[in-house]
């Protein structure tokens, strides 16, 4: 499964993309945020206001309880300001 | 038919150029409404540029979406957004929106909409350059809240 | 301070150009909203032109009057209201309305409240061409709708 | 005190604008509607539906109770229809 990082949650992470295998009892963004979180102290840096942190499966927006199973892209990312 | 286009560049738009495209060879259309976001420089302290950095394929997918959903709530004959990425100077575009109908009300409040949702919606963001270093900018609670005035309820 | 520029003319005007006189050597506006109205074609039976009457010297006070008004209504830096007079045809331009702000709300309500009120207040008549003679445009009931929404109760 | 006329108003008067002496009883819009339309046939057309036309006293708009006296310049003409 492909990861894509944007803006400071990029920088915070030090990488814009990777591919991942979270474990099973990885089910939905939440879960998976959790668990990137355990994952180096730039993920927990990046996560450490969940509720903030907008994300988006196969280039739409979700809200995090969505089941991520049968996802090629997540993205995860913070408040957008284009425009 | 709403005539539709949708692009992401680093290079400055010409409005004119871009309106001539919408409009030319037609006489259906009664109202063009054009919205230019521009980089502004005097925010207390002055920046001295914005970086933009977007989602490629799904801030496209995301405007196109939102395009489909004006045509379908006004009649309209066209519209072109363009978002421009990469490292913007104070005094320089960022978005233009471009919306043609035969009337004028819905020309405006498809821009309107597309505008705030481009604010809230859109996968891009800004980052200000200034004299003290670079930080993200922020969302502005106003902009969620206008953006919350096109939901059906 | 409010940059005002109003114009009644024969000539077209240009877009590009008129922004580019709103907004140069400014880093202060961060939102131009245009409003162009252009003569349609395509209603009914079509028609080959519209010939446009004013009243000089009513017009460009009036004009004025809701230009200082939009002004106190909303933070603008700059309105451009430019209308064309004498005989017009399908997909030509009739009309120009620019604002310039640093936010899009202002910009956007001050050129929509303009143009509400020229189409209801500012003394100009409308008529067309078309193939059975001339007739006088009559008044849309819903531009008096559209401008009686910004009255103040 | 001058009249100007505008659109089929004026058409139907003939005449763009003119010089006025009315009568001391006529005092406001109202009562000048009701006198130019006894000065001819195309006043009288162009008066036959007083409530439509509009009026303006020195290039204001204003109702057609308002008083003429002091005018310089008063203005008759259908409902606008520009922009």
């Amino acid at each position: 499964m492909k990861v894509k990082y944007f803006a400071w949650v990029r920088e915070r992470i030090g990488k814009a993309e990777e591919t991942i295998e979270p474990p099973d009892s990885v089910r939905t963004v939440d879960d998976l945020i959790g668990w990137l979180t355990s994952q180096g102290e730039g993920y927990a840096y990046a996560f450490e206001k969940p509720k903030v942190i907008r994300a988006a499966i196969d280039q739409a927006h979700v809200k995090q309880d969505a089941v991520i199973s049968g996802a090629r892209e997540i993205a995860f990312f913070p408040p957008m300001t284009g425009g | 038919m709403t005539s539709v286009t949708i692009r992401i560049q680093e290079a400055d738009f010409d409005i004119a150029r871009e309106t001539a495209l919408l409009t030319q060879g037609r006489t259906d259309i009664g109202a063009v409404v054009s919205f230019s976001g521009i980089c502004r420089g005097s925010d207390g302290e002055g920046i001295s540029a914005l970086n933009l950095e977007h989602y490629s394929g799904m801030a496209e997918a995301e405007i196109g979406r939102h395009v489909e959903e004006a045509a379908a709530r006004w009649p309209l004959f066209g519209v072109t957004v363009i978002h421009r990425v990469g490292r913007i100077e104070p005094g320089q575009n960022i978005v233009l929106v471009l919306t043609a109908s035969a009337h004028r009300e819905a020309a405006f409040h498809a821009a309107e909409f597309l505008m705030d949702y481009l604010k809230t919606s859109a996968p891009f963001w800004k980052r200000e350059e200034t004299s003290e270093g670079t930080n993200w900018v922020e969302t502005r609670a106003h902009d969620d809240a206008a953006a919350a005035r096109w939901t059906r309820s």
